[in-house]
């Protein structure tokens, strides 16, 4: 059975006020699977991804045109139809920054912060969910007489890690991650990498990297850009703890 | 869910629709009730004639002038000090004294205006008139730095928070390039503040020009076109309470509607015009 | 470092410790004053007269020579004007800074400027002649009272409200501003949840100023419902006595010494009562940014 | 005898709203503390606001008696059907800076004074400096009483200094050592001297006698007939004890 | 000839509040020198740089204990000493922090910033300035015709490689680097990597970094940090443009 399509992306056109940033993409990802996006700085790759939640419409003079289809909920649909509250689309494609961004609050709060947006209130559950989240991202056993500090406290690091265990937390369908690597020391990174291969039975990532050897690792997609024109790589020879890529 | 969410948007679109209307409101009913004066064709000698209701002359140019004059005075002694003193709180100053003066701040706001002037009427009355050489000390030199002391608080509150919302990171960023304290507050501190110095300046200059009590005091009422600042003067708010309380029919209680709306049109005018140089203070970013 | 930036640099600090010694200095000098006139009559019976202090809390006589009712007016005041302008200012505020844009927002951006440049006398008079309106309509029930002055004086403060939290809630970074919407926050929730509490020190800066303006104001209550001697109020549509308003009576009208100083007392309770307002705000401020954000 | 003049307060409840005229407020917080004493079940409020405001409120109805330092024009009185009881009578005296040397005028002198004619102190035998004048404002009945009677009608300078009251009245004079003004004779105390007019000292016996003659009667004013409470707080106005008041709080009692 | 010592920190000890991160610190660095410093996130590595430019004094609550000495001016001097300006040591100790801070105003005057801070009015040398160091970190191309754009509206990348070039145009003796590539695909990573070994002449280097790999290319010297402590590696094989390393 051919994998699922999870997201497909019709020539999409981004622009910042006057300044075009993505050219005409068209992309499209299996379910359940990883996707890297690699390409010189600037090329337009955390752009890809705040188009891909409607995020961009948080900013100023920013313009979509074109097709995004995701499939949430067991059907392909379209983001950006007025139906589909914007909230909705947001918690089920989380997104992790590229700049690690801990709201001002305590570390705890941090985490349950989505889960009582969702209106959860169970202090119990709450109290579980963030524990499971920090011990995904191996925070837990360093922060876990910490959870009363403020967020901002952490160091950089520790700080994408809380920012990771915040979008889990919700069980997103669809998880965006730009650059999740990119301030941890190798051992953590590693682990995140596990993390990830881990989720992809639950969810369909796409990873924007720069460690061309992490990319080999785990991408089962690989596309890479250039001055907002997509190009699909051959892929890697992606690893997967459960056994060979579909 | 969506509904009611929906309701609580327009709840806040509404609440802004009251003040606004509310503003709007306080206008026409000056209009209406100031018409009588306006109909009979006094809108022009309002402006350009003494005022001696005993003569049936109603005009308030000089109450007009000297209002202005005071604000504009007390807030070139006022705006000046807030500056320095927010500063002095947000970037100077050591922690400790830090949280002293905010809380002087704070407490200056609640003392009433009657007080300052009650105590000036004591402290710096007869203290003006020995500097001035002549007249009653009661001037529009007086009342300035009283009134200033008045809307400095304000100034303040709103100054400092303004700088403290500008972003740490820009600030470690210029201590890393080797910037001084005074290059953050050049450089970081006052454009990043720039409409909260707007906004507070604005309410400053409202206050001091609504004040009664102060220029009630001290700056001496008198009717006469203030010839200089040292003397004596009447502002339109110390004008209306001064009139306030004469017969209800007669034209004298009618014009003070005409002040009212004087008051009213200056303020507006003023408002408008520090919006035309750049863009309104709200779109900036 | 060239001498001409050395200049700047001195120039600048000097300024700065001026302004604040300035500051200092005015409140030492008109709170000593204070103090030295008001201070000796300070005490219970400045408060309730010759009526024993704890029937006149319970409301069970009447106080003549002190100036209980007018402590109490003044809180009742103060209470009142809030409660009404608290919500209207800070739903406006959100309004401003979250909804409104372009063409709209300039223009609400104008009348609340021309809002915050109204003077009390004219918002004072406006509620007298609105009195006397309605009293010809509805009769007898409608007077000045303390709602009037209640209203006048939330009417009085909007701006300041609307001010603090515009301008708090616009700078605030717009990586946070962000972060909560990527949560699947909606616009609403990022505002209760984000960024309201990020901006409540800021705001409750605002909603001091504002008590401190009602606290203080003498010409709007003068003419919608202070009385030179009322007693408690025991409805809203009773007059009331207020401390501002007594101080002026006194000021105006003293025929002794001894009368004079009961003034200055009555400046000095203000003064106290203020800061007892104010170390409560910060109080709540703390716990309610605790509550807000780390719970 | 005190009991007998509240005698007519027994039984009675509600409010009563006072305003107006600030002259009057010392006799009227004095009479309503001894009403209310008597009868807790009794509220008297009690408000200043100017002679103006008092008959207009009143008249509109706003309160119940209005107080008035001057008698209310015929117009008032006949468009607002103005009931007017005078219950006292004050004086006006013009006061100088206890150090100024200058104690008697004569009513051309204080007219030249304020006409502005006159500028100098030493004109009128004091020293040589610019005089200051104080004026209080257009709807004061201490003003319409003093011009009327001491100045006859004559103008006032429109450089005079303008003040509120008569406390604030007796503040500036009592701090400039070259102002000249004038206040209420209740009002008079070590910090102003007082000037004689015409040779004629400004004190109570002189007035009670006639022969100071810049004086006013002290008015409250219901519209209508006053009836319920504000009839019963006239009546004691008029009763001993009310007169009694009236004369510690320094004013002149008509009966 | 040995090299000349350019910093020596004896038994530096720093607090955040009550919580201790650095235990007994004791680094010698000689001059001319690239040192990296790994170790895992959250242990000290961005803490320690705060440290060696005075940049702690700025935030709140933090203690430093013990002696820091650099050679600045050609002479060996105890930076925390009275007598020297925080701002001068921060002019001679560069620092660019892990996570990119443009100023709000324009690229070009981000970069001539420190510059006019330091007293240059002359426009044409600073515009001239602004060239090189946008030059040496390959922004020159990308953005000669966007220098009147808002630097915080660049993306991740190229906002790092703005902050390195506005600490370079100082000119300091030492640049302290809190992982410059990390947020840059590895051809931009790489020509940083070449531009630090160039300016290994110029200044002294420490670089945070979590790259093995970079790690073993550039340094001469290597420290791990564990928890707040640090320990020499042995130095990798360092390359260097003019040679053999010293
Ligand atoms: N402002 C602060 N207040 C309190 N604790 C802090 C603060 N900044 C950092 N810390 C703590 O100090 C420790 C060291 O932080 P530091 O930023 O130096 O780590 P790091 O080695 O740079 O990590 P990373 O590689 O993740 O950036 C961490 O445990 C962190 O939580
Ligand atoms: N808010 C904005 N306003 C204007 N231009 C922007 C804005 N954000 C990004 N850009 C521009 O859009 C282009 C793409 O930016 P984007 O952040 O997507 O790059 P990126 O591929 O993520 O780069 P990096 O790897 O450096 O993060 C860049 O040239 C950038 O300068
Ligand atoms: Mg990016
Ligand atoms: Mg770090």
């Amino acid at each position: 059975m051919a994998p699922a399509v999870k997201i497909r992306v019709c020539d999409l056109n981004f622009h910042y006020r006057n300044r075009q940033v993505l050219h005409d993409v068209n992309l499209t990802i299996p379910s359940g699977s990883i996707t890297a996006i690699t390409g010189p700085s600037g090329s337009g790759k955390s752009t890809l991804l705040l188009a891909l939640n409607r995020l961009w419409e948080e900013i100023d003079g920013c313009r979509v045109r074109g097709r995004v289809e995701i499939e949430l909920d067991g059907r392909l649909q379209e983001i950006h139809s007025p139906a589909l509250p914007a909230r909705y689309v947001r918690r089920k494609v989380g997104l992790v920054f590229q700049q690690p961004n801990p709201l001002p609050m305590s570390i705890f709060r941090n985490i349950a912060f989505p889960l009582q947006l969702a209106g959860v209130r169970d202090r119990k559950l709450l109290a579980q969910q963030v524990e499971t989240a920090l011990r995904k991202v191996r925070l837990w056993q360093e922060l876990h007489n910490r959870l009363e500090d403020d967020g901002r406290s952490l160091s950089g690091g520790q700080q994408q890690r809380l920012c990771i265990a915040r979008a889990l937390v919700l069980q997103p369908e669809v998880l965006l991650l730009d650059e999740p690597t990119s301030s941890l020391d190798p051992e953590t990174g590693q682990a995140i990498e596990e993390l990830l291969l881990n989720l992809k039975n639950e969810m369909t990532l796409i990873v924007v990297s720069h460690y061309q050897d992490q990319v080999q690792r785990i991408a089962d997609l690989r596309f890479t850009v250039r001055e907002g024109r997509f190009t699909r790589l051959p892929a890697g020879r992606p690893r997967s703890r459960t056994g060979p890529a579909l | 869910m969506g509904d009611r969410m929906v309701f609580r948007e327009h709840l806040f679109r509404s609440a802004a629709v009251i003040c606004g209307l509310l503003t709007l409101a306080i206008f026409c009913f000056l209009c209406v009730l100031g018409l009588p004066l306006l109909q009979d064709g006094h809108l022009l000698s309002l402006l350009s004639s003494p005022w001696a209701p005993a003569r049936g002359l109603y005009g308030i140019f000089p109450m007009l002038l000297a209002s202005i004059l005071l604000a504009l005075l007390s807030l070139a002694l006022g705006f000046p000090v807030s500056l320095g003193c927010s500063l002095l709180i947000t970037a100077l100053a050591p922690r400790r004294l830090r949280m002293l003066l905010i809380g002087m701040i704070r407490l200056m706001a609640g003392i009433p205006t009657v007080v300052y002037s009650f105590a000036a009427l004591f402290l710096l009355v007869p203290l003006m008139r020995t500097l001035i050489g002549r007249g009653s000390g009661l001037s529009l030199l007086t009342a300035a730095p009283v009134l200033a002391l008045l809307i400095v608080p304000t100034m303040v509150i709103f100054f400092v928070a303004g700088f403290e919302k500008v972003n740490r990171a820009h600030l470690l960023a210029l201590d890393a390039l080797g910037g001084s304290r005074v290059q953050k507050i050049i450089h970081i501190l006052l454009p990043g503040a720039r409409p909260a110095l707007i906004n507070g300046t604005l309410l400053g200059f409202g206050r001091a020009m609504g004040d009664t009590m102060v220029s009630l005091m001290l700056a001496g009422n008198s009717t006469a076109v203030p010839s200089s600042l040292a003397d004596s003067a009447r502002t339109l708010p110390a004008h209306i309470a001064l009139v306030m309380a004469s017969d209800f029919d007669s034209m004298e209680f009618t014009s003070i509607f005409a002040c009212g709306l004087l008051l009213y049109l200056v303020t507006g005018l003023l408002m408008l015009l520090m919006r035309l140089p750049g863009r309104s203070p709200d779109n900036e970013s | 470092m060239t001498g001409q930036r050395k200049i700047t640099e001195i120039t600048v600090t000097w300024f700065c410790w001026l302004s604040g010694l300035l500051l200092l200095a005015a409140l030492v000098i008109l709170v000593g004053y204070l103090i030295r006139r008001g201070g000796p009559v300070l005490g219970l019976s400045l408060l309730f007269g010759d009526t024993p202090p704890l029937d006149a809390l319970l409301l069970r006589k009447h106080v003549f020579d002190g100036l209980y009712p007018a402590l109490a007016g003044t809180l009742l005041l103060i209470i009142g004007a809030m409660v009404l302008a608290i919500p209207l200012g800070i739903a406006s505020g959100i309004y401003m800074a979250e909804y409104a844009g372009g063409r709209t927002k300039a223009v609400f951006s104008l009348l609340f400027d021309i809002l915050a440049g109204i003077p009390s006398i004219v918002v004072g008079l406006a509620g007298l002649s609105i009195t006397i309106f309605l009293h010809r309509i509805f009769g007898e029930r409608i007077m000045p009272c303390l709602l009037i002055s209640c209203l006048a004086l939330a009417y009085l403060v909007l701006p300041y409200l609307i001010r603090t939290t515009q301008v708090a809630l616009e700078s605030i970074d717009p990586v946070v501003r962000r972060t909560a919407p990527a949560l699947g926050a909606s616009r609403l929730q990022n505002i209760g949840r984000v960024l309201l509490p990020h901006s409540l020190p800021a705001i409750i800066g605002g909603i001091i100023l504002a008590t401190g303006r009602c606290a203080e104001d003498t010409a709007v209550i003068m003419l919608t419902g202070a009385v030179a001697s009322a007693g408690i109020p025991r409805s809203l549509l009773d007059q009331y006595e207020a401390l501002p308003f007594y101080i002026y009576y006194i000021s105006a009208q003293y025929t002794s010494p001894d009368e004079l100083a009961t003034g200055f007392g009555a400046a000095l309770l203000l003064l106290l009562l203020c800061s007892a307002l104010l170390v409560l705000a910060l109080v709540l401020q703390r716990r309610l940014t605790i509550f807000l954000l780390y719970r | 005898q005190a009991a007998d003049d509240l005698a007519p307060f027994t039984g009675l409840k509600g409010s009563l709203r006072i305003a107006g005229g600030t002259a009057h407020i010392p006799v009227m917080k004095e009479a309503a503390r001894r009403i209310m004493s008597f009868n807790p079940d009794i509220r008297i409020s009690i408000a200043g606001g100017g002679s103006g405001l008092g008959i207009r409120q009143a008249g509109e109805g706003l309160i119940d008696i209005g107080n008035a330092g001057r008698r209310p024009t015929d117009t008032e009185i006949a468009k607002y059907n103005l009931k007017l009881f005078q219950w006292a009578i004050d004086g006006v005296g013009v006061i100088v800076h206890p150090d100024n040397p200058v104690r008697t005028l004569t009513s051309a002198q204080l007219q030249g004074i304020f006409a502005g004619r006159i500028s100098n102190w030493k004109e009128v035998g004091g020293v040589d400096r610019e005089i200051d004048i104080y004026t209080r404002d257009e709807s004061s009945g201490t003003r319409k009483v003093f011009w009327k009677k001491a100045l006859a009608r004559g103008t006032i300078s429109d450089r005079a200094n303008v003040v509120v009251s008569n406390g604030a009245m007796k503040t500036t004079v009592a701090g400039d050592p070259f102002g000249i003004g004038y206040i209420s004779i209740g009002y008079m105390d070590a910090t102003v001297a007082p000037v004689s007019l015409d040779g004629v000292a400004p004190d109570l016996a002189n007035v009670r006698n006639g022969s100071y003659r810049v004086a006013r009667g002290l008015y409250s004013l219901t519209r209508g007939e006053p009836a319920g409470l504000a009839r019963a707080f006239v009546d004691f106005l008029f009763s001993p004890t009310g007169q009694q008041i009236v004369q510690d709080k320094g004013l002149i009692p008509v009966r």
